[in-house]
């Protein structure tokens, strides 16, 4: 038998690779995939939870969390997008207009 | 089972709703050659029409929000409240709904002026305001997390709405992958202390929240996170004054102000409601974040030459001093920290609003010497300008004084009533740092009155729009500090009121 | 209680109030200017209504009510109230600050017409002239919110109010970048008086708050300081060097930490620096702002609070000793200065420190008489000293004068009435405040070192007549060293600046008489309480009492006229007699007189201790921009640079502008957090 | 014992994915794929945590659709990789990790202490009727601003995406 736990650690490490993804990568777009594990933990992190408390309510805020994955992608793609056709480049370190 | 639905509790929503979705239909409707009225629009009409409209959503919300202000709370689901429009919720409704307002009414001449007088702005901002009304009055864990990214993925996309600038398309770079990546850690502490108590909404949570459980606390801390990015206070702040910067000027306005007070409204909340049982361990992480946010952000404003910039330091400092009234914790703690949220949106958005008027041709005016000599040549922004300034840096009988002293009056007494020297350190360095503030607040009067303008310099006129937003920050900077007893009496019984269902439930 | 509210006192403050918001509205909508005559109307008009209206409700005020209940409320509306917390915005009219009123708008009002003939000429910019008048105006507004505020805290406003004025109006002539430096530097020095200011009103409230009366009231304060006289607070230890540590009565430290407010305010040591540089703005406003009103805020308030200083025996050591110091230490640097406005801007120092050592040894009447005169024969000095430039077509240095007596008769008349006044000669208005002073400190027995501090103030008197008549010798006396094509253009001064001139004159003679000392009034006219303004103010203040015998006090007074003759013999002799003495004298005192040339180079002191950290907080703009020149003169200008890269290299450390900087520092508070929380990190 | 394997199984093979998703430098279209195989990987787990229709969702939102667009993205702009040249900031990142490493080292174990057997529940538990029947009573607010997030998307999509706006 699989024990809520397991699933836990799971997620855990899950949003920790996201977390480095985050950090390490300087592609923009890998970025963003890595904001989607983040959000994929947390969602696997909720769903278990929804098992071990035996309601719904983990599952309803997955559901809304998919929603919001999904708008965030296609804005944050277009905004991706934006920054390809002004400056040719996906690279996160060529952005540092603003500073200081 | 068909819940008790109380569709009226969503009053104030319901027109920032209708236009949210309405306008950008409205818009392709006009974009079109021919028109029902069988006349192209020009695209200047069209802006002022798409604005005109939307101001009208959002005045509409503005009155049903003012009527509900003092009656009683109402939930729109009476067996799992999504939302409670509590007195707080209103009052924290009718600031954004205000500063809302002053921003499309300064953002028409604006948009034509950097080029960028596309329809769709106002589609994105009224999303963006019914976000941030429902994250006011989010009561569960779920609603807070959808209208937190109901209000922060269109202003992504509106801090980029410069398409062609480079600095916007950063600005919205930066703002969309930090502020994606702050949601996600919020996710995840939602997460945690949904399984940890087994309920999204904050009210049982609160019941079930154990100080003692270190994951229990862990949840919290990421939430607190999250939230800390969304007020940007430090260490959680740096993406400010870079996306504060870029950002078109009536945007930042936009930024600095609204979305600050219902990040304020949520983080109270969850402070108030989900973690009170933390409270005390939860405060001191909370003091040295105020302390850090007042000294780090004046003294880094000091430096600055961009007067965007300079602002998004000095808004980094105001949160700080919000805080301290989050952490003083009491009905009058809430109730300060409610009158400066208003005050310091009027105080703002004036500010922002004189430096959008400014931007011509496609280019931003916003360094501080290009203030140079604006009180011979428009007196009223000159004006404008100065009080927001003192207002901001807290000098009487302006408005920021009156919400600062409250604010540390407000600490003061906590302090005493319950033995707290940290409450009176806090307090004296907040007096500390609103000192220190002056002198950059007083470059800018100081580059307006007393440096003649460079021969070149042409100053826009505000137009009838830009106008009306300056001498409502006027009067309200000026009356808010003159005679602001009523307001501030107002907001007591509002929080007062929603201590009962909501806030504060310990006695 | 009913018959004590008077609706019209709100028209004192809101008069001038009126007329700046009628000019400032009009110069922001129309921009352009009023006719002239307009203009002057409005802006004259507005003090000398309020004057007029000062006079009758004081009047009304002495003659309505029996001795001890004078005092008039004026109660506009609830300003705050919060919890227990209640301040109303009203308007209190008691003996102190009837005395304020009518010196402000009295005061006021004459060098409002003088600023007529004053800023006529000024057509730096097109709008200055309404300009002028809307500042000045609002400043008499701000100042009469200060003495007529019946809590602390509208008080505090009318202490902002006066200061952003003051600020707007040195920097007036702003072509001049040096100016608005000047402004900037006497705002920011304020400032940090009023970080003290702010502090003391916390701690007061907190007492009273604590006492279980919650109130900033000044009449309910005094009702209930009893309450918390007793109640102490713990110093840090690192406080140990201070005396009486480790306990201090809060109202010791709150006294101490308002009079910090003072001392920036009324420019006392060590935050005096400001003043002098103050003399950049124009001379109506040096005459009225820091001579006559302004500047004395910090007595008023000490007087004001007289109930608690009262009680702090600590602090009003520290205020006497402050002023007396002060008071020796600004009269011995004026006397080398060469600028006549920089001159009279130390007397002011020096004669503050006299009202500041008065209140200090529990003498607030006395304090408060000198405020008054000092007024009139501040004001006259101001403005005969603003008629002389302005007939030397803005030359300052009187090394360039003399001899002015024959081109400027009236001028130099009133000018005399002046420094004889304030030089203490007998029976002036200076000699009578003067005399009352020394004899408080002399009878302060209560207080440590009191006869060091009452001769000090001896010396002081005659270092005051000496200055004042080298002042006046040099400018007036002697053969005119001016350029020739200069000296044949010096005029009189019309009559719209010589009026004001004679009013004030004549104030200085005779403004003395209010306050004519009970021995006096019994051996001339055989009176016996002819010190009306001392039993008039007592009922506001808690004056120490003392008895001196009369003829003690009459010694006492010869004594003081006879060290002020003999500073006055000694100008006499040095710059009328024997002028050629003067070269000789100061090459004989060489080092001496560099010292005191040069200020005791405090300005150096404070480049090194404070200005550099003031540059450092606002070097950015102050450094680059508006005026390199003097911060060279200042001698920061490395070390500013240096610290400015330190904290620009610092920022550029940390806000990189690339993004994963940021999240590292987001994930690094994060973890923090999240260890302080969980623990065990 | 079936329910072990797969679990660890899937478990293995989202975290494996997910790290190719980082560890991928050379090309971003494998890193899209590994991040098609993690969302894969996870609607397994959640249909072995009874949640079945979000883990149809999970198929059909992520990989079906989001993941598509990612590949999009990719093969509309052509890119090969981004991180290309010298890092400007390695020591920072050096410390980051281990930084995240390390609090994950500490933190991980807590979210385990929770050792609770999982509690019986119905054959109805996260089934589309049941999750449906939640949805459209108890949140029904929730999928209405659901609704409205997803037209502020598109609006904001387009904004940014047009290549011109008349």
């Amino acid at each position: 038998m699989i024990e809520a736990w397991e699933y836990q650690v799971v997620a855990g490490l899950l949003f920790m690779i996201g977390t480095l993804g985050v950090l390490v990568r300087r592609n923009v777009i890998v970025i963003v995939m890595c904001i989607e594990l983040m959000l994929n933990a947390a969602n696997l992190s909720l769903i278990a939870f929804s098992r071990q408390w035996g309601n719904h309510d983990g599952q309803i805020f997955v559901f809304m969390v998919i929603v919001v994955a999904a708008v965030e992608v296609a804005v944050g793609l277009a905004i991706i997008l934006r920054l390809v056709s002004n400056r040719d480049t996906v690279n996160i370190e060529d952005t540092s207009l603003l500073k200081w | 089972m068909i819940p008790q639905i109380d569709i009226g509790a969503l009053g104030p929503m319901l027109p920032v709703a209708v236009g949210a979705i309405l306008l950008p239909l409205a818009e392709v409707l006009m974009a079109r050659k021919r028109t029902f009225l069988s006349r192209p629009f020009t695209q200047e009409r069209r802006g002022t029409f798409l604005a005109v409209a939307s101001l009208l959503c959002l005045v509409i919300a503005l009155i049903i929000s003012v009527n509900g202000l003092l009656g009683p709370s109402r939930v729109f689901n009476s067996g799992n409240p999504m939302i409670v429009m509590d007195g707080v919720a209103h009052f924290l409704n009718i600031v954004v709904l205000l500063g809302a307002s002053l921003t499309v009414l300064g953002s028409v001449k604006y948009l034509a002026d950097i080029h960028s007088n596309h329809g769709e702005y106002y589609a994105l901002l009224m999303s963006s305001v019914l976000g941030m009304m429902f994250l006011t009055s989010a009561s569960n864990l779920m609603m807070l997390f959808l209208a937190l990214e109901l209000m922060s993925i269109p202003l992504y996309v509106l801090a980029g709405f410069r398409r062609s600038s480079l600095r916007s398309n950063e600005s919205a770079l930066k703002y969309f992958l930090i502020g994606s990546f702050a949601s996600g850690i919020l996710l995840y502490g939602m997460a945690i202390l949904y399984g940890m108590t087994g309920s999204i909404s904050l009210a049982e949570i609160g019941k079930r929240f154990d100080p003692e459980s270190a994951p229990h606390l862990l949840g919290a801390a990421l939430v607190v996170v999250g939230l800390g990015f969304k007020i940007s206070s430090v260490p959680f702040h740096q993406w400010a004054p870079d996306v504060y910067e870029g950002a078109p000027t009536s945007v930042t306005g936009f930024m600095a102000t609204t979305v600050k007070v219902a990040a304020f409204g949520a983080l109270m909340r969850v402070l108030a409601v989900a973690l009170e049982p933390a409270a005390e361990l939860l405060y001191g992480a909370l003091w040295v974040m105020a302390v850090l946010s007042m000294t780090l952000g004046n003294v880094m404003a000091i430096i600055q030459q961009n007067i965007k910039r300079m602002l998004a330091y000095s808004s980094i400092a105001h949160v700080g001093y919000l805080l301290v009234g989050v952490i003083v914790g009491t009905l009058d703690g809430y109730a300060a920290v409610l009158f400066y949220l208003l005050v310091y949106t009027f105080m703002t958005i004036g500010a922002f609003t004189v430096v959008a008027i400014l931007a011509k041709g496609g280019e931003d005016r916003d360094r501080v010497e290009d203030l140079a000599g604006l009180s011979q040549s428009r007196p009223l922004m000159a004006v404008v300008m100065t009080l927001c300034m003192f207002a901001l840096a807290g000098i009487p009988p302006t408005a920021g004084f009156m919400g600062k002293f409250h604010l540390f009056r407000a600490a003061i007494e906590r302090g005493i009533e319950i033995g707290d020297t940290s409450l009176f350190w806090l307090a004296i360095i907040g007096v500390l740092n609103s000192a220190i503030s002056l002198a950059y607040y007083l470059r800018v009067p100081l580059v307006m009155y007393f440096r003649d303008a460079p021969p070149t310099s042409d100053p826009d006129v505000p137009g009838f729009f830009e106008r009306v937003v300056l001498l409502t920050c006027l009067a309200a900077v000026v009356l808010l500090g003159i005679v602001p007893d009523d307001i501030f009496n107002v907001l007591s019984q509002t929080a007062a009121s929603a201590q009962h269902l909501l806030l504060l439930q310990s006695p | 209680m009913l018959e004590h509210v008077n609706e019209t006192i709100r028209w004192i403050p809101l008069l001038p109030l009126m007329g700046a918001l009628v000019s400032g509205l009009w110069l922001i909508f129309a921009r352009q200017e009023l006719p002239r005559p307009l203009v002057i109307g409005l802006g004259c008009g507005a003090p000398m209504l309020s004057f007029a209206l000062s006079v009758r409700e004081v009047f009304r005020l002495a003659t309505a009510f029996p001795a001890g209940e004078r005092f008039f409320i004026d109660n506009l509306y609830t300003w705050i109230s919060a919890g227990d917390f209640h301040a109303e915005l009203s308007f209190l009219l008691d003996p102190l600050s009837a005395v304020m009123i009518l010196v402000v708008t009295g005061v006021g009002s004459l060098i409002h017409i003088y600023s007529v003939g004053y800023m006529r000429e000024d057509h730096r910019d097109d709008r200055g002239f309404q300009r002028f008048f809307c500042y000045l105006n609002l400043f008499t507004f701000a100042m009469l919110v200060l003495v007529l505020g019946d809590n602390l805290l509208v008080l505090f406003v009318g202490w902002e109010g006066v200061g952003l004025c003051s600020y707007l109006l040195i920097g007036f002539w702003y072509l001049d970048d040096h100016n608005a430096m000047c402004g900037q530097k006497a705002f920011i020095v304020n400032r940090i008086g009023d970080f003290g200011f702010l502090l003391g009103i916390f701690l007061l409230f907190w007492a009273f708050f604590e006492a279980g009366h919650p109130t900033i009231e000044f009449y309910a304060m005094r009702e209930h300081v009893g309450l918390v006289a007793e109640r102490t607070v713990t110093l840090p230890a690192w406080l140990g060097f201070l005396p009486g540590f480790p306990t201090w009565t809060l109202l010791t430290l709150a006294g101490l930490c308002l009079f910090v407010g003072a001392c920036g305010k009324s420019a006392q040591l060590p935050l005096y620096v400001w003043l002098p540089d103050a003399m950049a703005g124009p001379t109506p406003v040096s005459a009225l702002i820091h001579a006559a009103t302004m500047v004395t805020a910090g007595v008023y308030m000490v007087c004001r609070l007289s109930f608690v200083y009262s009680l702090a025996p600590g602090a009003s050591a520290t205020i006497a000793w402050v002023g007396g110091l002060t008071a020796i230490f600004a009269a011995t640097i004026a006397i080398c200065q060469k600028d006549i406005k920089k001159i009279l801007a130390y007397s002011t120092v020096s004669q503050l420190g006299y009202m500041f050592l008065a209140a200090g040894v529990g003498s607030y009447s006395a304090a408060m008489f000198h405020l008054m005169t000092h007024a009139f024969f501040k004001a006259l000095l101001f403005l005969g000293a603003g008629a002389v430039i302005f007939g030397m077509q803005h030359e300052q240095n009187i090394e360039k004068m003399g001899g002015l007596r024959r081109y400027m008769p009236w001028t130099h008349w009133t000018f005399l009435i002046g420094v004889l006044a304030i030089s203490g000669a007998p029976p002036l208005s200076g000699f009578f405040s003067k005399d009352e002073i020394l004899l408080g400190v002399y009878a302060a027995h209560a207080m440590p070192g009191h006869m060091a501090l009452w001769w000090i103030g001896l010396v002081t008197a005659g270092l005051t007549a000496f200055y004042m008549f080298r002042l006046y010798f040099l400018t007036f006396s002697g053969a005119s060293r001016a350029p020739m094509q200069l000296q044949t253009r010096i005029r009189e001064q019309p009559v719209v600046i010589l009026m004001p001139l004679f009013l004030l004159a004549g104030l200085a003679i005779v403004g003395g008489l209010v306050g004519l000392p009970d021995a006096y009034g019994e051996a001339l006219f055989s009176l016996p309480s002819s010190n009306s303004l001392h039993y008039f103010l007592d009922e506001s203040v808690v004056s120490a009492t003392h008895v001196v015998p009369p003829a003690r006090e009459f010694a006492l007074a010869g004594l003081a006229v006879l060290i002020a003759a003999g500073g006055a013999f000694f100008a006499v002799f040095l710059y009328y007699y024997r002028t050629d003495l003067v070269p000789r004298v100061t090459a004989a005192l060489r080092p001496l007189y560099q010292l005191v040339w040069r200020k005791y180079y405090v300005d150096e002191l404070y480049s090194l201790a404070v200005v550099r950290p003031l540059v450092r907080i606002s070097d950015a703009f102050l450094y680059r921009t508006i005026d390199v020149r003097m911060i060279d003169r200042l001698g920061v200008d490395g070390t500013a640079g240096f610290v400015r890269g330190v904290a620009d290299r610092g920022l550029k450390l940390v806000q990189t502008g690339l993004m994963q900087s940021y999240v590292f520092v987001m994930l690094l508070g994060s973890v923090l957090l999240i260890a302080y929380l969980v623990g065990g990190l | 014992m079936t329910e072990q394997v797969i679990f660890y199984v899937s478990a293995f093979v989202a975290l494996i994915s997910a790290a190719g998703v980082v560890l991928n430098v050379r090309n971003t279209l494998y890193a899209a794929l590994c991040l098609v195989i993690t969302m894969l990987s996870l609607a397994v787990l959640f249909i072995l945590l009874n949640a079945e229709f979000i883990g149809v969702l999970q198929v059909m939102v992520y990989a079906g659709a989001i993941v598509v667009l990612f590949l999009f993205v990719i093969m509309l702009l052509n890119i090969r990789g981004g991180d290309m040249g010298a890092d400007r900031q390695p020591v920072l990142k050096v410390i980051g990790t281990l930084l995240i490493v390390g609090a994950s080292v500490k933190l991980v174990p807590l979210l385990s202490e929770s050792r609770r057997a999982w509690p019986e529940v119905g054959p109805e538990f996260g089934t589309v009727r049941a999750i449906g029947g939640t949805l459209y009573t108890d949140y029904l607010l929730a999928f209405e601003i659901a609704g409205v997030l997803l037209l502020a998307g598109i609006v904001g999509a387009v904004v940014m995406g047009k290549q011109r706006i008349d």
